[in-house]
């Protein structure tokens, strides 16, 4: 069954469309990467499922249509975003920052038992609770942003190059991570990265984004084989 | 002869610029209260002046929020574009000397300003109407003088004109005696409070408190002299005097204070048989104003547009040279709202003060009640 | 080179034919209206250097203005000295005084900078008062009018119109020198991310100080041809609310165009006046709803509506680029991120 | 304005850094760090999350402040400049998370990498229009050769804010090469890029050290970049200089592998 | 020595008054970073409304609840009307709008009640006490206490409930907000509402001192502001701290500096915020904002 349907998805900064007509599903309970060169439009098509740009087309989320609906309102339904870059609230202390992110959630315990596991999965933010999180390093930051996007304990994650910045073992930590919640929490992961190698390695599906339109798909596997797909994203 | 601009054989054209919007739109009601006036004047069909002819008066009145410059500007539309003969009850003395040499250097009458200070740059073509400071000053000091030969007095001045001449002339006129000025206080109209003021005044150890501010500082004033337990002999300037604006300190608080006034009380409620008064209320509600029947400045304003028809009434010419002339020789002119036995008097070249009389009144806690007989300085006011 | 839009696009072009034009069409007080407005309009083009481009808010824009006036007053009054003549010296006081002015800025930013410039601007007043003995207290001081010389066809309006248009002229050639190249583009640096800007070199003491220094010599120009051409000036007529009124204008006109300024120079002299003309009682109330409907209309000022850019695209043919600016917070975070 | 380049003594390291301590509050970022680069080397800057690279970069760009230790560029003590002489004595960096102005186009932006060479003077402005106007013209030749030298003639006059972000961080290497530096400071240069990117951002770095002859300090979580380029590496952990050594030394070390590589490598 | 401790009585009751908008300044600035240069004539209008509603006969204290749900409405009313269709505008643009606010405000007050001051009625006891013969006034103190309950109140809800934190997280930054689920807009329109509630509070608290009239707030907007800058502008609680430095050391400057007196008094707010600036940029209580490269 698919949890995200996207049909003819349009959408752009100002009278210039970045994405043309871009279509593609998630299925529930997979891990999809989604490749692409610079500037491609994949952080368009993040925002655009996530309502932040206007956009045109169908987008259907666990079978409710999500043009009608709010960004406030997708979240609730269970579509975070990690976004690209800085996703923290520089001013708040870490601990607000996943307090926040917790936003939709009504039960006190669980964002307790939350946050202690993702203090507990990067110490580092537990050593930097009080501190203002715009002070943190970037990695910092990174881990920051995806442990909050995580306390909504959102059905379908969309994460926007979440190893930007991050080292190596902290990368590979993170797969992990997604890879757990997928298994054990049936979580849906939507992931935008650069690290082709280890997203196909770890990944269900995979789309391939060119100039504005998906022009490669298939199984993961499928794909780490394709020839156009090593040369530009493998660097084999 | 040929006449000026602005009047017709049917109208004379007047202007009056005044703030209408801003911080002190409450001047405003001065040229409302002109309006109160004239209005029905002109129902009844007009001014009937010394050349034989009935003339209406059309008023053209522009906003300036008290900004000299805007009333050079407006001042200069009305008399260019919409040819006014005249401009009246133009408020505040830097706004007044800003056109003071426009209206100096095209000879346009400015009737009857609203600013107790009256010499300024347009010394041929202007005339005040109000006392002038320098006569309320002197009208306290007799009271003092008379009633309380020692006085220690703490001044609260507006740090303007207003209070700078009062200040003066309060000076001169106390020297040599056995009252003192022991301490003095400016307030600025952005002042939030004035209770500093009035602390440091307070501890001044004066028995006598004179307040020449506007009301809000005035009522402010007169509370804290009741309730911080000082009970000064308290005058307070008539521009700030009014039941109206002393109402909000609490009337018993104003209990005792002395004021000087020109203008008679007006209580809509209880007319009384004043004839001058009657005849106010009905232009007012004839005209429809907008300000309340008590207001002060409304019947100031009221008081202007009554001696604008009296120097209409006795031009002999249709020019602005003879209105000047009419203005500048009024010989007793009575005006409905003016006390009894205050009068307008004025000589070219000798008396450019249109009232130079004052009576003290003492507020019983309802109703203020004269104190004595009108004092006049006719042909004496101090100049400063 | 990216030619900044200045003076070149369509509704520089607009304003400076309306104004060569105006002579023909205006009677001789709304030229002197139209005077005052540009006196007004130098004083925002220098707003607009500090707001518009160096991203720093100065509120004290009125006291300045104030200074300048005061300034050609004092030096007319007291040293005999011409009017016309005291211009330059009313530019040079007023910019050193400036300097003084903005030396918080190198601290403060933003709404603290705002807030305590309006200290300023509100002491100015009072402070007029207190230096009675230089600046003629509440009675103000009286200045000789420049008659116009025997030569001058036209009345006497006209001449102090002209004056002012060169005034006008002056300041907005000198802007322009300041504005593109390399000074151009650090003021604008500083505006967008001062921390990175010193990181590449920019002195921002030396920065910030020479735009309120620009910034104060305009204010006191304006303010010098203000005091000419009332010829009477008085604590009065500088409150706190003139600063505002500047501040008004800069925006309603547009913050990064000098045809802006002068668009919003105008709007201030004379919108007001026609709002009470509309309605005496309910003058106030127009007007506020006219700033509030002007806003939500032209969000960029009205040098920035459409109309503005439709035309500067026909104009586009002469003319190259936008000068950039970043829509979003507000210099030094008055708002948001 | 020349740029100050202080002359380089025969085997004395272009940067030095020596016993750098860093304090922010009750958080020590830097504890006794030191670090040597020669001339014209391609030194990898590397280290976990936190460990306090970019605050090096920040100390010697004086962005931050140093506790206690020295900073030398050319045998020079520089931890006491103004930040804004940084640039002038030839250190140039980019952020780690873009420091650029998104309003400008990319030329304006690079052309402020310039701004210490040609002075912006604001009497110069005034007075001396055509002088100012010629060297203007001057500095956006240069600056334009730069942008092509990069890739970049073909977005020179778009808004830098609607690029790419890999093209923005090209953008800003572009900047950093307009103001003549000697020390190239990167800090995280290659992130978002695809692997196909990063081969071609590497040769682009070893043509510009050519070019350019700079001595470039890099910092890359991109451990095939690094390992590809930098003739040295220097491991950070928790504050703290970890290791140092060629590439494939510090690739084999135990505690680099264990604070930093992880497992797989 | 008793005019010093009189003068600091003073200073303290008229920093209350200064507090009171800057609260409210500071309400809403911490919800939704704008500075409402038209709150103090919002809260004037709500004021009005009340004394109206009094002099028609109702109860003191059924007018004011009324009024004060009122001003919920009038602030979410305003926000939709005007600020919402520019929310994207660049904040120059909202400053003129809050201005445009202000002057229709006032302007409105004055057609509808005309200039005059009236009485306000009193909420707490006139009387007071002399000690040693220094005057306390009872209102005074109670103004202060409301305050203190006040800004510890908002305080806490900023700092420790779900609402505050989105609310202070709509306004650093709306895109973010969205991704994390809160309703940014609705956010935004409870600041304004709750700005309107509290500008009323202080307008109730202020009224029966500063007599109600259309521009009874503007004299003291200057302080507010100053008030509210000292603090942080992050702070209620710093509001208030805020407010009655600058009313203390306005009243003993204005008194015992002589170069300065009562004329120039308007010159110590500032320059007390200024010095303090200078020492601490941020202001007394407020927070950096973090400025990282
Ligand atoms: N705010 C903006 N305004 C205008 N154009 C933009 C804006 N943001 C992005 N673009 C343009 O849209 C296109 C797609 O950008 P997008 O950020 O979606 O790319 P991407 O695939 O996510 O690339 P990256 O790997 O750099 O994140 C780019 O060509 C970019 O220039
Ligand atoms: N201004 C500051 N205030 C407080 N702590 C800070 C500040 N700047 C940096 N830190 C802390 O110092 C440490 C080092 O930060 P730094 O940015 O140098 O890390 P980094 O090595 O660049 O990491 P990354 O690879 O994630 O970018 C971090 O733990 C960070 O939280
Ligand atoms: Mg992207
Ligand atoms: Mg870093």
């Amino acid at each position: 069954m698919n949890i995200l349907t996207v049909r003819d998805l349009c959408a752009g900064y100002g009278a210039t469309d970045v994405l043309h007509k871009v279509s593609f599903t998630v299925e529930q309970g997979s891990i999809v990467a989604l490749l692409g060169a610079n500037g491609a439009g994949k952080t368009t098509i993040l925002r655009a499922l996530s309502g932040l740009l206007p956009s045109r087309g169908l987008v259907e989320f666990g079978g409710t249509d999500l043009r009608q609906c709010s960004p406030a309102r997708r979240v609730e339904l269970g579509l975070a975003q990690i976004p690209q870059g800085r996703g923290t609230f520089g001013d708040f202390t870490v601990e607000e920052n996943l307090a926040i992110g917790a936003y939709t959630i009504n039960s006190k315990r669980q964002i307790k038992e939350d946050m202690e596991r993702w203090y507990t999965a990067f110490p580092r933010l537990a050593e930097r609770r009080r501190q203002q999180s715009g002070n943190l390093s970037g990695g910092e930051q990174q881990m920051l942003a995806l442990a909050r996007a995580l306390m909504s304990r959102p059905k379908l994650l969309m994460c926007d190059e979440p190893s930007l910045g991050l080292a190596p073992a902290i990368t590979e930590q993170i797969f992990e991570i997604f890879k757990s919640l997928n298994h054990d929490h049936g979580m849906t992961l939507l992931v935008v990265e650069q690290n082709a190698d280890l997203t196909l390695q770890f990944a269900h599906t995979a789309y391939v984004l060119e100039a504005g339109d998906i022009t490669v798909s298939g199984p993961a596997s499928d794909l780490l084989r394709n020839e156009a797909v090593q040369q530009s994203y493998l660097g084999v | 002869e040929e006449p000026s601009a602005g009047i017709t054989d049917d109208t004379v054209k007047i202007g009056i610029s005044g703030p209408l919007t801003g911080p002190v739109a409450a001047l405003g009601a001065i040229a409302d209260g002109v309006r109160t006036r004239t209005d029905p004047i002109n129902v009844a069909g007009g001014v009937r002046m010394a050349d034989g002819k009935t003339r209406k008066i059309e008023l053209l009145v522009e906003d300036d929020g008290l900004d000299p410059q805007r009333t050079l500007t407006n001042v200069r539309k009305l008399v260019e574009r919409e040819e006014v003969l005249a401009v009246v009850a133009t408020a505040g003395t830097p706004n007044n000397q800003a056109i003071g040499r426009y209206i100096n250097q095209r000879g346009i009458p400015n009737l009857f300003m609203y600013s107790g200070v009256h010499e300024l740059a347009g010394p041929e073509w202007e005339i005040g109407f109000v006392p002038s400071f320098t006569t309320e000053a002197a009208t306290f000091a007799k009271y003092l003088l008379d009633n309380k030969r020692q006085a220690k007095v703490a001044l609260l001045y507006l740090n303007t004109e207003t209070g700078q001449t009062f200040q003066a002339a309060l000076e001169s006129a106390i020297s040599d005696s056995g009252v003192t000025i022991v301490a003095a206080q400016p307030v600025t109209s952005a002042d939030p409070t004035v209770e500093t003021q009035l602390s440091t005044l307070k501890a001044s150890g004066a028995d006598t408190l004179v307040v020449i501010t506007g009301p809000r500082q005035g009522a402010e004033a007169v509370r804290f002299a009741t309730e911080s337990g000082w009970k000064p002999t308290t005058l307070i300037s008539n521009i700030a005097a009014s039941i109206a604006s002393l109402k909000p300190a609490g009337l018993e608080n104003a209990k005792g204070v002395i004021t000087s006034q020109f203008l008679k009380q007006v209580n809509a409620s209880m007319p009384g048989d004043d004839v001058g008064v009657k005849r106010y209320l009905a232009d007012h509600a004839a005209a429809q104003s907008k300000f309340s029947t008590e207001d002060a400045l409304g019947q100031s304003g009221y008081a202007i547009g009554d001696a604008l028809v009296k120097v209409l009434e006795s031009m002999k010419a249709p020019t602005r040279e003879a209105m000047m002339e009419a203005a500048r020789n009024l010989d007793h002119a009575q005006l409905d709202l003016l006390l009894p036995g205050i009068t307008l008097t004025t000589k070219t070249g000798e008396d450019v003060y249109p009232i130079e009389s004052l009576q003290l009144f003492q507020f019983d806690g309802a109703a203020y009640q004269p104190m004595g007989d009108v004092i006049s300085f006719e042909g004496k006011t101090p100049r400063h | 080179m990216n030619g900044t839009r200045l003076f070149q696009s369509a509704p520089a072009a607009l304003v400076t034919a309306v104004a060569l034009c105006l002579p023909f069409l205006a009677p001789d007080f709304m030229l002197f209206e139209f005077s005052i407005a540009v006196c007004y309009g130098i004083a925002i083009l220098g707003l607009n250097l500090l707001l518009g481009f160096s991203g720093q808010i100065c509120l004290a824009q009125g006291a300045l203005f104030g200074i300048g006036a005061y300034a050609t007053a004092i030096l007319n009054v007291n040293f005999g000295m011409d009017p016309i003549a005291t211009l330059p010296f009313a530019a040079i006081i007023t910019s050193l005084i400036g300097v003084l002015i903005g030396l918080p800025a190198l601290r403060l930013q933003g709404l603290q900078l705002a807030i305590v410039t309006f200290g300023v601007a509100s002491a100015f007043p009072q402070l007029l008062l207190k230096m009675d003995w230089i600046t003629g207290g509440v009675t103000g001081l009286a200045t000789d009018q420049p008659l116009a010389p025997k030569w001058f066809p036209g009345s006497q309006e006209l001449w102090l119109y002209g004056l002012s248009l060169i005034c006008a002229a002056i300041s907005v050639f000198m802007l322009r020198r300041l504005l593109r190249g390399d000074t151009g583009r650090l003021m604008r640096a500083l505006r967008d991310n001062p921390l990175i800007a010193e990181s590449l070199g920019v002195n921002l003491t030396k920065a910030r100080l020479a735009a309120f220094a620009a910034s104060s010599a305009l204010a006191g120009l304006g303010g010098g041809l203000f005091c000419i051409l009332n010829g009477f000036i008085s604590p009065q007529s500088f409150l706190p609310m003139k600063s505002i009124d500047i501040l008004i204008g800069g925006i309603v006109g547009g913050i990064t165009s000098m045809a802006g300024a002068f668009i919003g120079a105008v709007f201030i002299v004379f919108v007001p006046g026609w709002t009470t003309d509309i309605n005496p009682a309910l003058g106030g109330l127009i007007y506020g709803l006219c700033l509030i409907a002007m806003m939500m209309v032209a969000r960029q000022g009205i040098a920035g509506l459409p109309i503005g850019r439709s035309l500067q695209a026909l104009g586009g043919i002469f003319n190259k680029k936008d000068l950039s600016r970043v829509p979003g917070p507000l210099p030094g975070q008055l708002g948001g991120e | 304005m020349a740029v100050v380049a202080p002359a380089a003594e025969e085997g004395c390291p272009v940067l030095s850094v020596e016993n750098v301590d860093v304090r922010f509050g009750g958080i020590q970022a830097l504890k006794s760090v030191s670090l040597n680069v020669h001339m014209g080397e391609i030194c990898g800057l590397i280290g976990p999350n936190g460990a306090g690279k970019t605050t090096l970069f920040n100390c010697i760009t004086r962005l931050s402040t140093v506790a206690t230790g020295t900073i030398r560029l050319n045998g020079q003590p520089i931890e006491t400049l103004p930040p804004r002489q940084v640039i002038r004595s030839g250190i140039a960096r980019t952020f780690q998370n873009l420091g650029i102005y998104v309003g400008m186009t990319v030329l304006e932006n690079v052309m402020l990498g310039a701004h210490h060479i040609s002075g912006g003077c604001f009497i110069d402005a005034l007075v001396r229009p055509r002088h100012s106007w010629q060297r203007e013209q001057e500095i956006e030749r240069r600056c334009r050769d730069i942008l092509a030298d990069l890739g970049l003639e073909d977005v020179a006059d778009v808004a830098a804010g609607s690029l790419p972000y890999a093209t923005q961080k090209r953008m800003e290497i572009a900047r950093a090469l307009a103001s003549r530096p000697t020390l190239l400071l990167l800090d995280e240069p290659a992130g978002g890029l695809t692997h196909g990117e990063v081969t071609e951002f590497g040769a682009l770095v070893s043509r510009v050290r050519e070019a350019y002859g700079v001595t470039v300090v890099l910092i890359e979580h991109h451990m095939g970049l690094v390992m590809s380029l930098c003739d040295r590496v220097e491991v950070f952990h928790l504050g703290r200089n970890l290791a140092s050594g060629r590439p494939e030394e510090v690739r084999t070390n135990p505690a680099v592998i264990n604070a930093y590589l992880g497992r797989s490598r | 020595m008793v005019l010093f401790f009189q003068l600091l009585i003073d200073g303290l009751a008229s920093g209350a008054i200064y507090a009171s908008l800057a609260l409210a300044l500071v309400l809403i600035f911490r919800a939704t970073r704008i500075v409402n240069f038209g709150q103090g004539e919002m809260a004037t209008l709500s004021a009005y409304c009340a004394w109206q509603l009094c002099e028609w006969g109702l109860p003191v204290a059924l007018s004011f609840l009324i009024v004060g749900a009122a001003s919920f409405l009038l602030g979410v009313f305003v926000f939709r009307a005007v600020i919402k269709p520019v929310s994207k505008a660049p904040v120059e643009t909202i400053v003129v709008i809050t201005l445009g606010l202000f002057v229709f405000f006032q302007s409105l007050c004055l057609w509808l009640w005309r200039a005059d001051q009236r009485a306000f009625p009193a909420m707490f006891p006139s009387g007071g006490w002399d000690i040693l013969g220094v005057r306390v006034t009872a209102s005074a103190l109670c103004i202060l206490l409301v305050l203190l309950c006040l800004a510890a109140t908002m305080g806490a809800i900023f700092r420790f409930t779900r609402l505050g934190l989105a609310m202070r997280a709509s306004a650093y930054s709306s895109e973010k907000s969205l991704l994390v689920g809160i309703r940014v807009e609705r956010m935004l329109m409870l600041g304004w509402g709750f700005a309107a509630t509290i500008g009323f509070i202080a307008a109730v608290l202020v009224g029966p001192r500063l007599f109600l009239s259309p521009t009874m707030m503007l004299p003291i907007l200057l302080y507010a502001l100053a008030s509210a800058t000292l603090g942080g502008w992050d702070s209620p609680l710093g509001a208030l701290v805020g407010g009655l430095i600058v009313g203390v050391a306005e009243s003993l400057g204005a008194t015992f500096l002589p170069f300065i007196g009562a004329d120039l008094r308007v010159v110590i707010p500032i320059a007390v915020t200024l010095v303090i600036l200078l020492v601490r940029p941020v202001g007394l209580f407020g927070s950096s904002t973090v400025v990282k490269v």
